[in-house]
């Protein structure tokens, strides 16, 4: 079948983030099954127990972000950040971030929690769970390509679906590896 | 041509080459497109009055669109028909004159739909994100659209080819069978105008 | 030799040997390796799509046997749930539309429909060009996505909202749609095209109630293609449209409704059934007449029936959706209009066996495969009955008892006079015989493993095991049927690879066949095997409706079309009286580049609503140049044009 | 009738081992097309056998067609008409008796029977006895109870994707779909426990996705809803009060209700009496402290992509978390 060539090439294209986009861990196994412990993760040491490949694996998979999607219902957490627009908590939709935009740093945020409201998922929420969480968080302000962020659900509309939200650019943006390789 | 003496012969070699409606195969090929583009439409219809009565309110929660633009729009379609009847029959007798004039009116007729059809988006009633209804009107009016275009960027090639290059017969059934594309396009608005602009306000009760 | 007058000479004229010269000279493809994306000719395409449809139909039956491998043990984990859930959607969705509807409709209509009204070229060579690349390109991007882990996973019917934006992450769903996209344009163009060859380009003297058995099937089938896929266009748009540009057609908090997608899906879904058997009955027709040397019994009937069959499907879309609670009269009425579809059907199957027992029966190798079709497509209709009422409907809907059934349906009534057609059509196509004895072993094989595989499906099915299971408990008395199952397949399996070997080793070394091996009555035998590329030398007359044995001692043949050009002879819908002359369009590459250009657009509407409106740039650029008139063409056909006379 | 002699049939989730109305119903109407369609087929594929064997011809040669003339097709003509009608008359028998088997599952509707509400979830069902007095609903999973010899009215619904309510030997499946509300009436007359099992794809762990309707006397039934409706009992000793602080302090406590304690999240089934149940996992495994404490540990393991994700408990907590689960009948 030569009359394929131009399709081979770009499937071969969109082969590379295909099959990582499509990836559905479904046993995460015991290192992601670690309850998220409470060590503290700043600027100071970035990172630390947690890699950004970490941040990634699962900002890279539609399914960890939908499942993100899924226990950011579950576990309430829209009881207070609403749909992004924010409520009794600070708004995740938006350029603003109090404790910084990047993976990891949100990821205490939930593990630790945070002064005036936000508690602390430690011992609570199973590591892989937080990472799902962080990813989907962060797709809210477009910061996943749009072919991993998710679309509509099926409820009132209340704001944009993520695929759709133009990505804001909080001030302490910096490169995030997984925002090379978008397809548009 | 030299033909074996004792084989039986059916000579067709006076035919016609150059034939309109039922007798072109070209003519045949655009009606099979009608049907299957018209199938689309009335089953997207269909959907329209389906979804309509799954839902205790219609419109949702909003006001009928605004007539104005859509009427303007229906107007203009029909006054079209003049001047494609004129060229389409002018195109069977290969009146090359007319069926440049006429070409060129419908190209204008063409872009002046187009024009409209833009304020008539923007001035819908609803978005196609909000609810079903919204989904619906804006994918009957997506088809249409796309029809719309499809016969405008065929119309605009033919009156090219009209005044550039040589003009055969084929030319000609090609102009005739144009012209019967568009009375699909002008056909099909109306029943799409009337579900889109006053099924709502029938339904509203 | 009743051959002799329409069937095409053994010696030529001298006058006749200049007149092939100069037709070869004219009808030639295009050579080299871009020649290769110009052809156009319907022999080439046809051929093209019966091997692009074969590769596809293997592929779906090894993931079949995947998936009996999985199924072989309760709680197997030789399959993850998320590879299962994905192959078996690839098997149906493979099956449905890149094997079934492409082999028996349009590999079908392409390579043998105009061969037997006798012209030239199938209307419109082009567009048939352009369906086949993007036919070819929808399957290629279906599977290179499968092997990407993108493979659909919501079935081959992706109902919403299992298959929507909230509960089907990533982009698998969306794949699927395009392909139904795909496959459905290719499908539709050469709809038109049977349609417009049949009513304008049929041999003169061939009136409608002298056109083959086998060319009314595939009508009636382009007929229900035009007014059935609309209906999956429509669904598989909306998903799209809901997954990517936030829609809201099947949200039901906002006055969507998950009915919609399965109405408009089975509108299209159930004539999809019947668009699969109609040309495998069409084929059981012609097979029969040839093995039983008659003209076939109730010709009348055997086209009404088709053509009410046809109709008939557009009235019973519902009773895929009785298990979702259908108001008590809509039911009856569905379950009435399911059990009448049966009349036409028997009426069809009393008339073949009719034609049997009044004729002489020569038992070879395709006759096999029918009196085959026979044992397993009635069974089929018998538990179609089953499912056509709505209580028993209720119990056995989405069980493995309705996997038997449409596996007896489908694999009797479309796979069985498939193959009973490839070991009939074989020499036209290749001008040798394929090997009888490999033919009829493959055959028994492929008869006995069907049936271990399929028929305990049945039983399986009513002791409750569902359908779409990757797995099953232990405890539960279906691991024995199932292993037994799996055993089949390996039978199955051997059957299909002698089928190719033989092809294979026949299409090398076979008996040379000579234009009409089976001494049958339609056109297309009435020309050299292979056929040369312009068809006939002369386009014959038709005296009758087995052509060849009908045809008076000395019939006339056509002559006085231009023989400089492609042109080809028009006749009248109803009586086929000589109505005009016309040409096909040349061989171009423009019809490849618009393929690539619009699979494109479809590729790219995956990932970004904008994928359709700049995709669609491109696709207009290659359309135009496509239709864009050559000068000296238009100068030589000018200067001969004789108008209609108004 | 005769199938359900076959060994095999007479299994807890066959539709040819009825054991209520419903069943029984569609079961008869199943016999009848079953004995008419047998007939017919064997007495076709007799006909086509024999013809071909009669008017077998020369193997090698293909014969000159025959002529056939309307005089010499009149026999097949008329056995072709006699066919048909046949077929007709056969179909319309079976079209009756499939109407008749409709209006008599529609018929069995009455006003006073037992409403439970049904709510299908990827992957198990949620199953509630409304009270009037809300206090007094019983929620549980995956396990229906109900009295023998009463007609139920089955109220059922969708919470995602659309499932199928199927309990063969009871009734015919019903789908629940979200936005719909479905009516299932049944009824069983025969004690015992019947599996039933989700009829409709609904992704990854459509295979593990069943249930049991119990039928008991009224007496032992009337008993076990008041056993339901009552709230959880309070730990008694050390090691069930740790358990019970692990539960709250860990993911449980994000998905679970246990009615009596702050544990009140509708994600996950109600394990108020969890204790009381056969199955856990939807049906798949027997309820015991080995499996429930493996389900706890790794439920990814063994149902994998559903919802309960796998827990990081020490082996005293687990435990403790055991003990106090085995406390909830």
């Amino acid at each position: 079948m030569r009359a394929a060539i131009p399709i081979l090439v770009l499937s071969a294209a969109l082969a590379l983030n295909g099959c990582k986009r499509e990836q559905r861990v479904f046993d995460p196994g015991s290192s992601g099954s670690q309850v998220a412990n409470g060590v503290p993760l700043n600027e100071v040491h970035a990172g630390g127990p947690v890699s950004l490949s970490d941040a990634s694996k699962y900002e890279g998979s539609a399914y960890a972000v939908g499942e993100g999607k899924r226990l950011y219902e579950a576990y309430n957490c829209v009881g207070c950040h609403a749909h992004g627009g924010g409520a009794i908590g600070p708004a995740l939709m938006d350029s603003q971030w109090i404790y910084g935009s990047r993976p990891e740093q949100i990821y205490s945020d939930i593990v630790q929690g945070r002064p005036n409201g936000m508690p602390s998922y430690a011992g609570k929420i199973p590591d892989y769970q937080v990472w799902e969480l962080v990813a989907y968080v962060r797709s809210m302000s477009g910061q996943l390509p749009s072919d991993v962020a998710p679309s509509r659900s099926d409820e009132m509309p209340v704001k944009k679906a993520e695929q759709a939200q133009p990505k804001e650019h909080p001030a302490d943006e910096n490169p995030q590896p997984v925002q090379q390789g978008r397809p548009q | 041509m030299a033909e074996r003496v004792d084989r039986a012969v059916l000579d067709v070699s006076k035919l016609p080459t150059v034939g309109f409606g039922m007798h072109s195969i070209t003519w045949w090929g655009i009606m099979g497109m009608m049907a299957i583009e018209g199938m689309v439409f009335l089953l997207m219809i269909a959907s329209y009055f389906y979804l309509h009565s799954r839902s205790v309110e219609w419109p949702p929660d909003r006001n009928p669109p605004d007539l104005f633009w859509g009427t303007l729009n229906l107007g203009l379609f029909l006054v079209s028909i003049i001047p494609n009847e004129w060229y389409r029959r002018r195109a069977r007798k290969g009146d090359l004159r007319a069926v440049r004039l006429g070409l060129v009116i419908l190209s204008l007729f063409g872009i002046a739909n187009v024009v409209v059809r833009y304020f008539e988006l923007w001035h819908l009633n609803t978005d196609w994100s909000i609810d079903a209804y919204g989904s619906a009107v804006w994918t009957l009016m997506g088809l249409h659209v796309l029809h719309l275009l499809t016969d405008l960027i065929d119309t605009l090639v033919l009156t090219t080819l009209f005044f550039t290059t040589l003009v055969e017969g084929k030319r000609f059934q090609d102009a005739e069978e144009n012209a019967a594309y568009w009375y699909f396009v002008v056909g099909f608005w109306v029943p799409i105008y009337l579900v889109i602009y006053w099924a709502p306000r029938w339904l509203h009760a | 030799m009743i051959t002799t007058s329409v069937g095409c000479q053994t010696e030529l004229t001298d006058a006749e040997r200049l007149q092939a010269a100069q037709l070869d000279r004219v009808w030639q493809e295009p050579a080299g390796f871009i020649g290769w994306f110009k052809a156009v000719h319907h022999t080439t395409i046809g051929r093209r799509y019966f091997f692009t449809a074969l590769l596809f139909f293997l592929l779906a039956g090894l993931l079949a046997g995947a998936m009996r491998l999985q199924l072989a043990f309760p709680e197997a984990h030789f399959l993850s749930n998320d590879k299962y859930n994905q192959i078996f959607t690839m098997h149906g969705s493979t099956m449905m539309f890149l094997f079934a509807v492409p082999m028996m409709f349009e590999t079908f209509s392409v390579y043998l429909v105009p061969l037997m009204v006798g012209t030239r070229n199938i209307a419109f060579p082009r567009l048939n060009a352009y369906s086949y690349y993007l036919y070819a390109f929808g399957g290629l991007m279906f599977y290179i996505a499968f092997v990407c882990n993108t493979g659909a996973d919501r079935g081959w019917f992706s109902y919403v909202p299992l298959a929507g934006p909230d509960y089907g992450p990533g982009k698998r769903p969306d794949f699927w749609a395009q392909l139904i996209t795909f496959t459905e344009v290719s499908a539709l163009a050469v709809a038109v095209e049977t349609i417009v060859t049949v009513f304008r380009l049929r041999a003169p003297g061939m009136s409608l109630n002298r056109i083959p058995i086998f060319v009314w099937g595939q009508v009636v089938v382009a007929f229900m293609v035009i007014f059935a896929l609309p209906g999956v266009v429509l669904s598989s748009t909306m998903l799209l449209l809901d997954r990517t540009c936030s829609t809201q057609f099947f949200n039901p908090a906002v006055g969507g409704d998950v009915l919609l997608f399965q109405h408009l899906f089975w509108w299209f879904g159930h004539p999809e059934v019947y668009l699969i058997f109609i040309p495998g009955t069409a084929i059981v027709s012609t097979i029969v007449t040839t093995f039983s040397r008659r003209h076939v019994f109730g010709y009348l009937v055997l086209v009404l029936a088709m053509v009410a069959t046809g109709f008939m499907a557009f009235g019973l879309w519902v009773h895929h959706m009785f298990a979702t609670g259908i108001p008590q009269i809509a039911e009856s009425y569905f379950t009435a209009a399911s059990m009448m579809i049966a009349i036409p059907t028997g009426a069809q199957i009393f008339c073949w066996i009719a034609t049997m027992a009044t004729g002489k029966v020569v038992l070879r190798t395709p006759l096999w495969w029918v009196i085959g079709f026979f044992f397993v497509f009635v069974m089929g209709g018998m538990t179609g009955i089953f499912v056509a009422s709505v209580p028993v409907d209720l119990q056995v809907h989405d069980t493995y008892f309705v996997v038997a059934h449409f596996h007896y349906v489908l694999i009797g009534g479309a796979v069985f006079p498939l193959f009973g057609a490839i070991t009939y059509w074989f020499p036209k196509l290749t001008g040798r015989m394929m090997s009888e004895k490999l033919g009829q072993l493959s055959f028994w094989l492929f008869f006995v493993g069907f049936n271990v595989t399929f028929f305990p499906m049945h039983l399986v099915g009513l002791r409750g095991m569902p359908r779409r299971v990757y797995t099953y408990p232990p405890n539960m008395g279906w691991t024995q049927l199932n292993q037994i199952e799996s055993l089949g397949y390996i039978l199955l399996f051997l059957s299909v690879c002698i089928l190719l070997w033989n092809m294979f080793k026949s299409a090398r070394s076979g008996a040379i066949a000579g234009p009409n091996p089976w001494n049958a009555g339609t056109l297309e035998w009435a020309t050299t095997s292979p056929p040369p590329c312009y068809n006939f030398l002369h386009l014959p007359t038709v005296n009758g409706r087995e052509a060849i044995w009908d045809a008076t001692p000395n019939q006339p043949v056509v002559v006085g079309l231009d023989e400089d050009a492609r042109s080809f002879l028009t006749t009248r819908t109803l009586d086929a009286e000589p109505d005009g002359r016309d040409e096909f369009p040349s061989p171009s590459i423009w019809p490849f580049l618009a393929a690539v250009a619009t699979s494109l657009a479809f590729i790219g509407s995956i990932f970004t609503p904008w994928g359709i409106t700049i995709g669609a740039i491109p696709v207009a650029i290659t359309m135009i140049a496509w239709f864009w008139p050559k000068r000296q063409p238009a100068e030589r056909r000018r200067a001969r044009e004789i108008w209609q006379s108004e | 009738m005769i199938l359900a002699a076959v060994p095999g049939f007479q299994g807890n989730q066959t539709a040819l081992n009825p054991v209520g109305p419903g069943a029984a119903h569609i079961e008869f109407e199943f016999s009848l097309i079953f004995w008419i369609t047998t007939a017919v087929y064997c007495i076709v594929l007799l006909v086509l056998v024999i013809a071909v064997a009669r008017k077998r011809h020369s193997f090698e040669a293909m014969p000159e067609p025959l002529t056939t003339t309307p005089e010499s097709d009149r026999i097949a003509k008329r056995s072709v008409g006699a066919a048909m009608i046949a077929t007709v008359i056969l179909l319309f028998i079976m079209l009756v008796g499939s109407f008749e088997t409709s209006r008599a599952l529609g018929s069995m509707n009455p006003e006073n029977a037992l409403t439970i509400d049904v709510y299908g979830h990827q992957w198990w069902w949620e199953v509630q006895y409304p009270n009037d007095e809300a206090y007094k609903t019983v929620v549980t999973a995956n396990e229906i109870h109900l009295p023998v010899g009463v007609p139920i009215r089955i109220h059922g619904t969708s919470r995602d994707v659309i499932h199928s309510f199927w309990a063969p030997n009871v009734q015919g499946k019903r789908d629940l779909m979200p936005g719909y509300e479905t009516e299932i009436m049944m009824q069983i007359d025969q004690p015992g426990a019947w599996r039933g099992q989700c009829a409709e794809y609904c992704g990854e762990q459509h295979a593990h996705m069943s249930f049991y309707m119990v039928a008991e006397t009224k007496d032992q039934f009337a008993k076990w809803l008041n056993d339901q409706a009552q709230s959880s009992v309070s730990p008694s000793t050390p090691e069930t009060a740790r358990g019970q602080q692990v539960f709250l302090t860990h993911a449980c406590v994000l998905c679970h209700t246990i009615r009596g304690t702050p544990a009140g999240s509708r994600v996950g089934p109600d394990l108020t009496h969890v204790a009381s149940r056969t199955t856990i996992a939807a049906g798949e495994l027997p309820n015991t402290v080995g499996n429930l404490g493996g389900w706890i540990l790794n439920a990814q393991g063994i149902k994998p992509g559903c919802r309960m994700p796998p827990n990081q408990l020490s082996g005293s907590e687990l435990q403790d978390l055991l003990a106090y689960l085995e406390t909830l009948k």
